[in-house]
């Protein structure tokens, strides 16, 4: 290559002689420094403060009632289907979409399982399949009118959420599975259910299964191709497709994903109210949205760690039994919620900032 | 019609029942609902949408007692027949007719029964109600106050619920009326206080996730869950032993007096009469149980399930 | 004898809304030669690369590589190709670290059951490959490989996309400005690597405002005005003012008889 | 400036001689031409022939039933809240932000004029003031946290939501103030209820507020300074502010005046319902932002005309009246809106890429 | 004789995150000169003017202006002062006109009521001058002072941001490579307009990678390297090839007494 310098400008012949040092910077130690590098580095590690704190707080407060096996797991479990349904928003809000639909996936599919079942007699085990399939292929139907169409997902997902929800009441009849007759008849759907117990602290199947999703999910997202093309995607979708991923398709497979989440999340739903209604998850959207948005996952899209959904599901979990152990009524407790909800995302962003 | 919702199946089974009547009767009927439970605003455009249509009569249950009168003056106004199913309106005058279960007497009812139930242990009962959202919708807090008054305890303001102070409450919480609401607000109040004996339960459904709740932690046995409704699914719980008792009401029969009695505005312009005694029409309420107690009339299970909905 | 072109435009026309960006436009690229591509601000450079290699699609005209007509839907496909472009705007995603930017879309995976099954990355190979090649631009001034894009400096994320393109091209390389944003130095190495891809033997289309650099590196001269190619000429047969001077409308182009349509080797 | 041309490098002596000619480029007229041209520089057009076509397609299925007078105006009544509030959304989504606490704001307006005349005695005059204030004063505390702590508007009005809500529930003890009260006591507060008939035709002066407000931020947005810097703000906020505006300032001034103007819904509010009850508006915040997303505004911000909100109300207004005359049941009608929804944007989509 | 600066800034240090871009550096810019900023991509060169007028803020160090120390917590306060700056990442609206980027923050209103009650923008008045100005520049080959900005070519761009900076500086202008996507006609505008500037009596800080362009209109060149003010040279004393070399590293720059710290006229 040296042959070639001596092509250029006049003003270049020095190029040669130039010095290949490189800038240097003051390197900075100690636990501050470390610490802002791991909060730089692991965006989940910010909820994950918040979290520990507020357990630490109300622990305090409220002593044993609230520091027990018993009651921390019992956060786990009631936390379990939203934070399967947040893993499942999370994914999409990387992509910088929204799913609005989540809720009703989720219904939907856990009314298929049961009436499946039920009403024509399919094989409990193969219920859950259709249930699965159904929440996916919902999923899949977004994702196709996102990339196809060139739909906004807000768009996409607020009409598929009305369609959704309606088909779900029409084909459901309205009609509520009980717990009784589905214990004696098709226990599968009831799996999640179960509850394995050490000491006075009570893990169910579901909660474990959202320990497990998380850490796939984590795993699929930081690992693999498929989890860089998602932050890219969500990132700068033009930038992305220009330099080379299948934005599409990643789009597609993250929609449908999500559903089959979703559909998971219905299944579970099954096994935490016992019995299949048509009625449940009208809150999912909201809350599952909220647990993203307080786990640190921007709603443009690409930043943010899917960890910090599961945090914020907790952190929001924490609150509202902390809160009603404290005696809050619940319109206090609702209040409340909302300033912890601002506040949480306060000190996050005031962790980000101090750490520079 | 128009119902507060049509995803409850309270709604469903009186749409079904003003189907089958209107049928019978070669009435045509068009049915609207509101989006969810509190939605006025969209039962305020149905009754526009009756009016635009020249509808001869509507069917009402209110989402908000008060906000919808005018647009049923409107109605009323514009010739229109408008009577109040299952919630009567503030004031009850305000429609033609009222067709409505006593939602103060249903909660009074399983209150009285779970008090007679405890017997002396009733004077040191822990109980939870489990109420339906934190808006405070009518339906709820009559409910709420009657099961009070019944089980005897003094409810200060009768129009709200939560400012009690007797010492037995441990606390009320909010289920939205459904399952997960039901457990989640049942876990709630446990981690309060694990010896609740006594659960109030807006509806059968809250009931049923309030049972998955106690059920996980073994209590289910020794915990009298009480509700309102009579839907099928919850009497057939209080067969299993899920629900001690609750109180039914019979929407097909409100749906169905209202389409006679709007077949009768049509053809003959006669409006229907109140109960005596009540300004409403009173389409009545039995408690349901197979643990019937002294001093309060009920039915078993299997009348139960003969008049259920659902 | 008549070599044939690796790309071969004809009548090339895009327009944006009311705007027309390429209007009848004619493109050749023939094998082994630098091609440089001049011409005024707006006159279309960009655009018309951008048709090429299905960024854009044309809205008439033929574009064929290696005689094969094609129709790009999209970028990817003029990748599989083995067509890499450094876009203008770089098209890098500001997120994600220089070594996932250089992998975007053909990661490496782990060997064995990890990258097979688990479908894990191997992010030191991709790392240490990334490393090299920047070394190799001397733009080892970035502090680290998993450093975001968007933490660098203008120069330093030139400089990745252009080590992206070198590192991986199999038929052409097409580069649009790609030392607008770059040092003295850095600019050097740009050059002295298109000069090494050349050597390879993959011929690369350069879209640059310099005309030192143009005349530096080109074997030809394809000078674009107005939406259109205006003319080709050879750099070693005529001045850099008088390119300018074409470029511009200042002068007359040389008649289509002493340009220079096809490179001397073919001609 | 000839003298220097000349102190360039050799190879620029050219340009003195440079061609001043600029690029010309074909000139396409014709219809379809102006057509496009007006398709692009009106984006409210696009929801604008969406919604003539809904009326002609409803008009032709439903005729007179339909396509008269008095349903027409019908429809503008119903819409007229959503409309309101879709306005204040319409301002904030351009922003590229999101405000989920308009229907909150909307209630506690109403509840403080109700509540203000009747519980204190304050004359209803000033109640209304006190009403308007409240609002302004809530849309600008989520304008501070936006700003001033760099909160996510949703997170920011998503708590606040829960807070004002609560609040609401918690001032008003649930109790509604009815119609024929406040009709005998203070009329004032049923103001936008009254109606101007012209035939069959009933137009309220809350249906003329709202397309007198849609008229004036109209005005402000295009032919104001404020207005391009709303714009500038929502399409690139840190380049607006490195060019010269004060994003922070525009972003409070956006927030406050959403919620001024989600505080005159709630005064409207009152006249369309009579009474004033707390539980109103809970839907809201999904009608506003279904009406601003049809309208075709980016909820990316910086981009579509708040004209295209009103029409966008106005689409879901026809819809629903026309689906409930045509007798769908709800659920239908709920589905049907939700194909609408998707169809709608589609539609949308569809003229903007055939008008290139 | 001493003349008070216009700009000094003295140990000035930036840190983002835990990368350090400006290591305890000076900075001074006098009255009437064209003060050139050179150096290596990822000097700092951007970081330092950020840093004067207050798009960033430093962490260490004083910044005077006029000899008044400063603390600009935002860019609006420096353009108040009459301190216009040409970003490298430029800094337009891509949604608003051409017209609506030049006046952003400083509309013109229409006279009389319209505009003191209505507050009813010129538009006529802001698109007339608009275009003046981009006529100027030569840079009217964009089609309409109407169209978006994200319509145009990186270089139009370019063309309208330099402009909106000259017509509206008072004080002093930041060029942050305001060339490095223009055309060789449009460039050679700019360094014209430079030095119509100049001649205003209005000094500016040009950083820049093209040498010849720096040495043409520069009174003094700048040399920053790895985060610190290397050397100043005068251009007229020293050549191309050697600024080039104590820029990259390859030479020692020359003893402090024989730098130009302070121009000529001042010395
Ligand atoms: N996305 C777009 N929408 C509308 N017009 C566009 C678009 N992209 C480019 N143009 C217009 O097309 C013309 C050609 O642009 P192009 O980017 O190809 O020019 P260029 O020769 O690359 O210029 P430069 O040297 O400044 O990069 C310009 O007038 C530009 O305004
Ligand atoms: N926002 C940021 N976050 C983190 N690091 C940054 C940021 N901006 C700049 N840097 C780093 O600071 C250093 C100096 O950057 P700066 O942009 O000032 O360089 P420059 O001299 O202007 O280079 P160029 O000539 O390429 O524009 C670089 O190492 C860059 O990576
Ligand atoms: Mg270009
Ligand atoms: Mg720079």
């Amino acid at each position: 290559m040296s042959e070639s310098a001596s092509k250029g400008q006049d003003y270049e012949s020095s190029l040669s002689g130039a010095n290949q040092q490189v800038a240097e910077f003051e390197k900075r130690e100690g636990f501050v420094y470390k610490l802002q590098h791991a909060l730089h580095t692991n965006p989940a590690l910010v909820p994950l403060i918040v979290l520990v704190l507020s357990i630490i707080v109300f622990g305090l407060l409220l002593g044993s009632k609230f520091f027990s096996p018993f009651a921390l797991t019992l956060i786990l479990q009631q936390v379990q289907i939203v934070g399967i349904v947040a893993a499942a928003q999370s994914l999409v809000i990387l992509t910088a979409g929204i799913d609005l639909s989540v809720g009703a996936i989720m219904v939907m599919s856990s009314v298929v399982m049961g009436q499946f079942t039920f009403r024509y007699g399919i094989p409990p085990g193969i219920a859950v399949v259709c249930g699965l399939a159904v929440g996916t292929g919902i999923g899949a139907i977004n994702g196709l009118l996102v990339t196809r169409m060139k739909l906004p997902p807000f768009i996409v997902t607020l009409g598929m959420w009305q369609i959704v929800l309606a088909a779900n009441f029409l084909y459901s009849a309205n009609e509520t599975i009980r717990s009784q007759e589905i214990a004696e008849k098709a226990p599968i759907l009831q799996f999640f259910g179960n509850v394995i117990q050490i000491g006075s602290a009570r893990l169910t199947f579901g909660a474990i299964f959202m320990l497990i999703l998380f850490a796939v999910l984590t795993y699929a997202l930081t690992q693999t191709a498929w989890g860089r093309h998602v932050y890219a995607v969500g990132d700068d979708k033009e930038a992305a497709e220009l330099s080379g991923m299948e934005a599409n398709k990643v789009l597609v497979s993250v929609y449908a994903l999500s559903g089959l989440i979703c559909a998971f999340a219905g299944w579970a739903l099954i096994g935490r109210i016992g019995s299949v209604s048509p009625t449940s998850g009208q809150l999912a959207n909201i809350e599952s949205i909220t647990a993203v948005v307080i786990g640190g996952i921007s709603l443009f899209g690409g930043r943010g760690s899917v960890l910090g959904s599961l945090f914020g599901a907790l952190i929001v979990g924490v609150f509202t039994l902390g809160l009603r152990l404290l005696g809050a009524d619940a319109q206090w407790t609702y209040l409340l919620i909302g300033v912890l909800i601002i506040a949480a995302v306060s000190v996050d962003q005031w962790i980000r900032k101090v750490s520079g | 019609l128009i119902t507060k919702t049509d995803t409850n199946p309270f709604f469903v089974k009186m749409k079904e029942g003003a189907t089958a009547k209107a049928e019978e009767l070669g009435i045509e009927l068009k049915s609207f609902a509101g989006k969810i439970d509190g939605d006025h605003e969209t039962q305020v455009q149905a009754i526009e949408t009756c009016i635009a249509d020249g509808a001869k009569g509507i069917l009402l249950t209110a989402s908000d007692t008060s906000s919808i009168v005018p647009a049923v003056q409107q109605a009323r106004d514009a010739g229109i027949l408008v009577i109040a199913l299952d919630t009567p309106l503030s004031p009850i005058d305000a429609a033609d007719a009222t067709f409505a279960t006593d939602n103060f007497l249903a909660g009074e009812l399983i209150g009285k029964w779970a008090a007679a139930k405890l017997g002396d242990d009733a004077a040191d009962a822990k109980i939870g109600m489990l109420d339906l959202a934190v808006s405070q919708p009518t339906v709820g807090v009559l409910r709420d106050q009657g099961f009070l008054t019944g089980f005897g305890i003094d409810v200060m303001d009768a129009s709200k619920w939560g400012d009690e102070t007797d010492p037995r409450i441990v606390g009320n919480d909010v289920t939205q009326g459904n399952e997960e609401g039901g457990r989640r607000a049942m876990e709630n109040l446990l981690a309060q206080d694990p010896f609740i004996n006594v659960v109030y339960t807006i509806n059968e459904p809250a009931a049923a996730g309030a049972y998955e709740a106690l059920k996980a932690i073994g209590r289910e046995n020794d915990v009298l869950i009480v509700s309102v409704d009579g839907g099928c699914p919850g009497v057939q719980n209080i067969a299993d032993g899920v629900i001690g008792a609750t109180s039914q009401q019979y929407p097909l029969m409100m749906a169905s007096l209202g389409i006679e009695a709007i077949k009768k505005w049509a053809d003959e312009g006669v409006k229907p009469e109140p109960t005596e005694g009540k300004d409403f029409f009173d389409t009545g309420v039995a408690l349901v149980t197979d643990e019937p107690v002294e001093g309060v009339e009920s039915i078993s299970v299997k009348e139960g399930l003969d008049l259920c909905w659902g | 004898m008549t070599v044939q072109p690796i790309v071969q435009g004809r009548g090339i026309v895009k327009r944006y809304g009311h705007v027309t960006a390429i209007n009848h436009s004619d493109f050749d690229l023939f094998p082994g030669e630098v091609l440089a591509v001049i011409g005024d601000n707006g006159a279309g450079k960009s655009s018309i690369v951008k048709a090429i290699c299905g960024a854009v699609q044309a809205d008439e005209g033929e574009i064929r590589i290696e005689g094969k007509p094609v129709h790009f839907s999209s970028p990817l496909q003029a990748r599989e190709m083995g067509i890499e472009i450094v876009y203008q705007q770089l098209a890098l995603s500001p997120a994600l670290s220089i070594a996932d930017n250089m992998f975007a879309g053909r990661e490496l995976r782990k060997p064995g059951i990890m990258g097979s099954v688990f479908r894990q990355l191997d992010k030191k190979a991709m790392e240490k490959f990334a490393r090299d090649k920047l070394t190799e631009l001397g733009l080892m001034t970035v502090q680290s490989i998993n450093q975001a894009v968007e933490t660098l400096s203008g120069g330093q994320r030139q400089g990745v996309a252009v080590a992206r393109a070198a590192a991986f091209a199999r038929k052409f390389i097409i580069m649009d400005e790609p030392t607008a944003a770059l040092g003295v130095k850095e600019s050097r190495r740009v050059l002295e690597l298109i000069q090494d891809v050349r050597a390879k033997g993959i011929p690369i289309i350069l879209i640059s405002h310099n005309m030192p650099h143009v005349f530096e590196v080109a074997d030809r001269v394809h000078i674009h005005r107005l939406g259109k190619r205006h003319a080709v000429v050879d750099p070693a047969k005529i001045s850099m003012s008088e390119a300018v001077a074409i470029m511009t409308g200042a002068m007359e182009p040389p008649p289509v008889e002493e340009q220079q349509l096809v490179p001397k080797a073919a001609a």
